[in-house]
């Protein structure tokens, strides 16, 4: 409604003036482009919303359902780790953010700076969540793959026991390389035992919501990773400048959006049963 | 029809996205955003019974809306683009909203 | 940009005063004509064609599993398919019509074609995405083919868990897969739409000179929008659960088996509506330029599109009165389905009275429109029974829900494409069609669809539940007159598959605006349209539907 | 109603009018058939005449236009929303009928699996695919299902409501006259969908006395009995110190201490209803009895110990038990192992692929 219209006094003489070489051959202006593919994006943000919003219904659903379970389920997680993410990602923002900037005002060269750093903190996030995961499994908490809840609350009591005197950086550092003391898996027969008890049952639908949406968190961060490939390249060709800088800006948003994503899974997934126990 | 431009001209006086934000801008809400992370994991940590979710959802709303506002740009945005994030809010919530009714009304019934 | 960039053409003398004199103009059927140019065309027209072809194919599939069904249901025992193969007919026949016919139909073809002409501008705002957009669909299609050729799949188009999740034997991943694809096939379509409505109308097309057909394209884009991502994640989880043996919708292992009917049908709802939106904006066009007058209420019907489509996403527990739904929500959801009924009923009327005092022309298009206005109005009001508490109970999953929503999708919403094609055909093809056989296949549909679906409301009240391949005895008599129904009907539908592609080839050449209608696809393109649809700004006049601004002579045809 | 008799057995177009509900939603269907027929009429009349009366009489016709007319437009929006308003709260007021069953019906179970509709009578008998009730009496069924969703429907009584594993639903009727009826499954389960029929049938009083009787053996009440002795219940019930008595708690409020394994504070009470005891039998952790421990040592109860047949037997007994009438543990009386459903597991994941090889 708006780019249209501000431009069409100078609409009916456009071809004069020389295409910006960005401008594709239905749009009448830059403007009117630029105008065009926010809004597209926004729009898609929207779907994304409701995407994201069928997850967080059904886990509204359950959670209701299910409160204390869930609150003992989302203890297992690791804190410490979901937070080291959360600032993460936000700091993958703000360089997100400042790549959007260095467009504006036409630097090409920080451009790419400040993706690369996005795209490093992004893959720092992607690391820590492959350690989380790895762990997860160790434990017995991956549904169908080896699920059993009696399992990990025992493996959780004991990792409690043994770190507690542990300096911070040390049970930091541990998270990523201390080797696991060995332990007998459950048997076949203990983990048919397991599914069996409602509670197990109750857990495992958290950790099936629990891995849905940080999985599609995720698989949305490797999309990014290949969009922010795209941009960089473009830019390093010296498309961009404050004449021009659309696909920045769309990058943006997709990131920033990501991150908000994030920053509801944190509290819903990591937090809600960090009351219960000091673990961590 | 004589008015028929003025509709249109909506939001759109300055150009606001060729203009970029200042850098204060950017590092406040990325400190804002971190003071918020350490509150929200804080509060996690105490039991407020009831209010827990209340708390941690609320606190992680307000992070979000820094987000939007500042590192989306949204704060100088136009009308539509709010329009629509507000859009979206409203039809996530008639999904809720309504699943929920049914669920939260079923036990009302005595028999 | 693209290939079509590059023949740009330059014309000197403003269109809408220029007649069309037979001259050999480059369109953008002719200008190119390698296999190439028409599979990677990024031209929205060229696209609602592909979108045409996917679509007539994917209708007579579905038809194809209608008839086994009706061949089934003439007697009362399984005597022609098992109950298996019956089951998977009935999901193939659901999911073939709804996902991979009706929601495209009149969106991807019509609306590709249409919606940049019809405000002005050269194309819609993200071609290569619509270029996907149709690939995805294919891919979707070719997914639910697979899943077909596989075996089928035995679980309802509704994919009710845990029979889907859990008991189901057919190819449930497979078709999920396709269903979740053609999804984002739908979504970048409103997407497409939606941010071309907005950022792409041409000087002076303000809002409400939008023709109405653009305003059911823009309400339909919402819903496509808001809700196909909600289906998606829940079909996604049925996969899932399939898969992975968790519990996420069986109650067997904790799950809710009632959340998923809550997240199917927040999109399957108003996915109604995007089937009878475009219909009903179809519908407005033809009855103004068929009684040559603006449509009645033209402010009213525009945001009535609107409503509808917000509205249509507040009731969709109406299909779940008898799931053991809260009564109170139940009340509420029945209370709120009756507010969609009200704009609906406001169009209705509205076109009655812009036909009154009109100048009404028979034409083809406007029999069909006959047609819709007729059966929409009956499959609509069927739906108060469904939506009325004390009703529903008993007709919940019984033919009387069969009769509807066929009255609706079948009578309403494929009446309206056929209006539409027929009108929109001479500026699609450059060609006329054979008026008499237009207007007798018309009457072969109306007559063929009543025969075979007014029969079912009976059968309904009587309690004949859905999906059943075997019925009482005493019930058979009706099932036969509904299948010798379906026999017209489907000569109804073959005789336009016959005398279009016809009129394709050897059809009489198509003037530039045959019926005197007053939108920019007619005023201001040759037919067919050339590859930019326009050379210049078109003029935008004050209403849309302006008669008297048009150019008398340009009326050449009418009847 | 006299639409009934105005078609020859055989071929019909309306459905028998066998229960009190039937011409309550029987009146309201018409009338929304009434008023469909004349607005359809309405605007088809419309239709045509317009078509006709105003049809192009020569290609230069150029009728006035019209943009609008406001009374006209707040006329056809008023009275479809008061139509609709009509139809809603007649809606509503014959739903509550049909939801509400009268305090003094006697229930009856149905249990919907694939594919059969398993019935027991109060009094024990047990039906498949078929129920037998007087004539005039009121009748509640409390429906569930064993593994996907079925939808119990009598179409002559105007009554139908989903069986949803995991959950009861009810409704009920009150039958008018003898006969026999169909039932269906209505809602979509699978490959013997449409076989899931079955019959009610109607009887006088004096040949429903002589069915029960002819029936009575093997009862609910005794069938429950025995299941629990043998399923162990038995070992604790027996003893108030170990775990509650159950007798006579059947629709009584029963004062809890935990809830999902939270204390909750004291008084609360939650009605010992059907659904209560299925999830204490199933669930006991979930909510647990005032004074005992939490968690609770009392197993849970899955699919594979008790079926959904079992366990409405259970609760039949535990419904009949008065005071002082809870068996003594015998000596036939096993002392209780750990029960473990690990080693059922396997015909756990045997029934599951044979469930869906089907
Ligand atoms: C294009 C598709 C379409 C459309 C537009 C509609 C439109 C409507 N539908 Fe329908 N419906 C379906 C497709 C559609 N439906 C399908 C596919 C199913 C079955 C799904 C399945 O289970 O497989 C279904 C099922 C269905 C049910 C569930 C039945 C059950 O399973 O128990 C209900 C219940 O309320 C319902 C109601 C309505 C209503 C009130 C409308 C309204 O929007 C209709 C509004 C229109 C009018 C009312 C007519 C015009 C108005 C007038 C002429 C004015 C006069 C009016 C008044 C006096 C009010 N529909
Ligand atoms: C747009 C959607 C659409 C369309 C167009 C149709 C069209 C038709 N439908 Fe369909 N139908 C559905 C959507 C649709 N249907 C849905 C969603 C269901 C529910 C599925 C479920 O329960 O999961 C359903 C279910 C359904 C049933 C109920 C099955 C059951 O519950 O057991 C029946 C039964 O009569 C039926 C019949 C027909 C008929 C006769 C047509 C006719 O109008 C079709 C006429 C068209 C042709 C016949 C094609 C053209 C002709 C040819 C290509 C020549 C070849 C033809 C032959 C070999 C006969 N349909
Ligand atoms: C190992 C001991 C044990 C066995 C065996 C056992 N229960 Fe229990 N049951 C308990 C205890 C302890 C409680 C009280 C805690 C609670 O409310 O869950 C209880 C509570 C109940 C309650 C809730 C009663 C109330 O007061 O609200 C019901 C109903 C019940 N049991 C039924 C059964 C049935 C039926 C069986 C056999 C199929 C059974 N129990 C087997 C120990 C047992
Ligand atoms: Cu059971 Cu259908
Ligand atoms: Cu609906």
């Amino acid at each position: 409604m708006s780019a249209t219209n501000t431009k069409s006094d100078t609409a009916q003489s456009h071809d004069n003036h020389g295409h910006h070489p960005s401008l594709a051959h239905h749009f009448v202006s830059l403007e009117q482009q630029h105008e065009a593919n926010i809004l597209g994006m926004w729009m898609f943000l929207v779907t994304e919303v409701l995407f994201f919003g069928g997850l967080f219904t059904a886990y509204t659903v359950y959670r209701l359902k299910f409160n204390t379970m869930f609150q003992e389920a989302s203890n297992q997680l690791d804190i410490t780790l979901g937070c080291l993410n959360t600032v993460v990602l936000i700091l993958s923002s703000l360089t997100m953010a400042m790549a959007v900037r260095s467009a504006q005002i036409g630097k090409t060269k920080q451009i790419l700076n400040y993706l690369g750093a996005t795209a490093i903190l992004g893959l720092m996030f992607l690391g820590v969540k492959y350690f989380e995961w790895k762990h997860d499994f160790e434990i017995h908490l991956v549904p169908k793959a080896n699920f059993c809840w009696d399992y990990a609350k025992e493996r959780r009591k004991e990792a409690d026991h043994h770190e507690k005197d542990k300096p911070f950086v040390s049970k930091l550092i541990g998270k990523f390389v201390g080797h696991h003391e060995e332990h007998a898996p459950p048997s076949a027969a203990e983990i048919a035992k397991d599914h069996k008890n409602p509670e197990s049952q109750q857990a495992r639908i958290f950790f099936v919501l629990y891995f849905a949406m940080t999985g599609i968190h995720a698989l949305h961060m490797i999309i990014g990773f290949g969009l922010i490939a795209a941009v960089a390249y473009w830019a390093s060709r010296g498309t961009y400048g404050p004449e021009y800088y659309t696909p920045v800006e769309v990058l943006g948003l997709y990131w920033h959006f990501v991150d908000i994503v994030w920053i509801f899974l944190f509290p819903l997934l990591y937090l809600l049963g960090a009351h219960l126990g000091a673990g961590h | 029809m004589s008015a028929h431009n003025s509709a249109n001209v909506e939001a759109h006086a300055g150009h606001p996205h060729h203009e970029p934000a200042s850098l204060v801008v950017y590092f406040s809400t990325f400190s804002a955003l971190m003071i918020l992370t350490i509150l929200t994991i804080w509060a996690g940590m105490q039991d407020f019974g009831a209010l827990n979710t209340p708390i941690a959802l609320g606190i992680a709303s307000f992070k979000a809306v820094l987000v939007v506002l500042f590192f989306m740009h949204v704060l100088h945005s136009s009308t539509l683009t709010k329009l629509t994030i507000f859009a979206s809010m409203y039809f996530l919530g008639i999904l809720m909203v309504f699943t929920l009714a049914d669920y939260l009304s079923r036990g009302w019934t005595g028999q | 940009m693209s290939a079509i960039n590059l023949d740009r053409r330059v014309v000197g003398e403003a269109a809408s005063t220029h007649e069309a004199t037979p001259k050999p103009a480059t369109n953008y059927l002719n200008h190119e004509t390698t296999i190439a140019s028409w599979l990677l065309t990024l031209d929205h027209k060229r696209i609602g064609l592909l979108y045409l072809v996917g679509i007539s194919l994917m209708f007579v599939l579905g038809g194809a599993f209608a008839g086994l069904i009706r061949l089934e249901l003439m007697t009362p025992k399984g005597d022609l398919l098992t109950g298996d193969v019956y089951n998977k007919s009935f999901t193939a026949h659901g999911v073939v019509m709804i996902f991979l016919f009706l929601i495209p139909s009149i969106p991807a073809v019509l609306g590709n074609f249409l919606l940049p002409i019809m405000i002005g501008t050269k194309d819609v705002a993200f071609p290569r995405l619509n270029l996907l957009s149709f690939y995805v669909y294919a891919a979707g299609g070719v997914f639910l083919a697979l899943a077909l050729l596989l075996g089928g799949v035995d679980t309802g188009w509704t994919f009710y868990t845990p029979l889907s999740s859990t008991y189901a034997n057919g190819n449930v991943m497979v078709a999920a897969l396709g269903v979740f694809v053609i999804g984002f096939s739908s979504i970048l379509t409103g997407l497409n739409f939606v941010v071309t409505i907005h950022r792409m109308r041409a000087p002076g097309m303000t809002w409400f000179r939008m023709p109405l057909f653009v305003w059911a394209m823009y309400a339909t884009s919402l819903i496509q929008i808001l809700g196909t991502p909600v289906v998606a994640i829940t079909i996604a989880l049925v996969g899932f659960e399939r898969f992975l043996g968790v519990g996420i919708f069986d109650p067997r292992l904790g799950g809710d088996p009632i959340l998923f009917q809550h997240l199917f049908w927040f999109y399957s709802h108003p996915a109604v509506y995007i089937m009878i939106l475009p219909s009903l904006g179809v519908a407005s066009e033809l009855v103004s330029t068929f009684s040559r007058k603006g449509v009645f209420g033209y402010h009213i019907i525009a945001c009535s599109s609107i409503a509808i489509a917000i509205f249509g996403f507040v009731v969709w527990a109406h299909h779940m009165f008898t799931s053991g739904l809260s009564q109170y929500a139940a009340m509420v959801f029945s209370v709120l389905t009756f507010s969609v009924a009200i704009p609906s009923g406001i169009k209705v009327f509205s076109w009655l009275a812009t036909m009154y005092k009109g100048s009404v022309s028979l034409a083809s298009p406007m029999i069909f429109f006959f047609g819709f206005i007729g059966l929409f109005t009956i499959g609509g009001m069927t739906g108060l029974f469904l939506s009325t508490l004390g009703t529903d109970i008993h007709l919940h999953d019984t033919y009387f829900v069969v009769a509807h929503f066929h009255y609706i999708m079948v009578g309403g919403a494929i009446m309206g494409f056929m209006g539409g094609i027929h009108y929109w055909w001479p500026k699609i093809t450059g060609r006329m069609y054979n008026e008499t056989l237009a207007k007798i296949s018309a009457a072969l549909i109306f007559v063929g669809f009543n025969f075979t679906f007014f029969p079912q409301f009976f059968l309904g009240y009587m309690g004949m539940p859905r999906r059943y391949h075997e019925y009482p005895e005493e019930l058979q008599v009706l099932n036969v007159l509904s299948t010798v129904g379906a026999s017209v009907l489907a000569i109804g539908y073959l005789t336009p598959g016959i005398y279009l592609p016809f009129s394709f080839f050897f059809g009489k050449k198509a003037p530039k605006n045959p019926w005197g209608a007053t939108t920019l696809e007619w005023t201001e393109c040759e037919s067919p349209p050339s590859p930019h649809n326009f050379d210049h700004n078109p003029p935008v006049y004050d209403h849309v539907y302006d008669y008297s601004t048009l150019n008398k002579e340009a009326a050449v045809v009418s009847h | 109603m006299m639409v009934n008799s105005m078609f020859a057995e055989g071929f019909q177009l309306f459905p028998h009018q066998a229960s009190t509900l039937a011409p309550s939603v029987d009146w309201l269907y018409l009338f929304i058939v009434a008023v469909n027929v004349a607005i359809t009429v309405l605007v088809m009349v419309l239709l045509v005449a317009f078509a006709i009366i105003f049809r192009r009489k020569s290609e230069d016709d150029l009728p006035e236009p019209m943009h609008g007319n406001v009374p006209l437009e707040i006329f056809w929006t008023a009275i479809p929303t008061l139509i609709c308003g009509v139809m809603f709260l007649w809606g509503v007021k014959v739903w509550s009928e049909i939801v509400v069953p009268p305090r003094d019906a006697t229930e009856l179970y149905v249990v919907g699996r694939q594919w059969m509709w398993k019935i027991q009578h109060p009094g024990g008998q047990r039906e498949i695919n078929a129920i037998h009730v007087p004539v005039g009496s009121n009748f509640k069924l409390i429906v569930t299902a064993e593994d996907v969703i079925h939808c119990f429907s009598i179409p002559d009584f105007r009554i139908k409501t989903d069986a949803v594993p995991g959950r009861y639903n009810q409704m009920w009727f009150n039958a008018t006259k003898p006969g026999k009826y169909h039932i269906y499954c209505t809602e979509y389960c699978g490959t013997e969908h449409s076989r899931m029929i079955g019959w009610i049938h109607v009887m006088e009083r004096e040949d429903y006395a002589k069915w029960l009787n002819e029936q009575a053996e093997g009862g609910d009440g005794l069938q429950g009995r025995k299941l629990f002795s043998k399923l162990q219940c038995i070992t604790c019930h027996s003893d108030a110190n170990k775990a509650p008595l159950l007798e006579n708690i059947f629709r009584k409020d029963r004062e809890i201490g935990y809830m999902d394994g939270k204390p909750v504070p004291p008084g609360t009470k939650v009605l010992a209803d059907e659904a209560y005891l299925r999830e204490s039998i199933r669930n006991p952790n979930a909510k647990i009895h005032r004074g005992f421990a939490s968690p609770t040592i009392m197993p849970a109860y899955d699919r594979d110990l008790v079926t959904e047949e079992e366990l409405l037997q259970v609760i039949t007994y535990i419904r009949s038990l008065k005071q002082g009438e809870t068996p003594t543990r015998t000596e036939e009386t096993p002392t209780p192992q750990p029960i473990t459903s690990a080693d059922k597991a396997s015909s756990n994941a045997t029934e599951k692929t044979s469930g869906s090889a089907k």
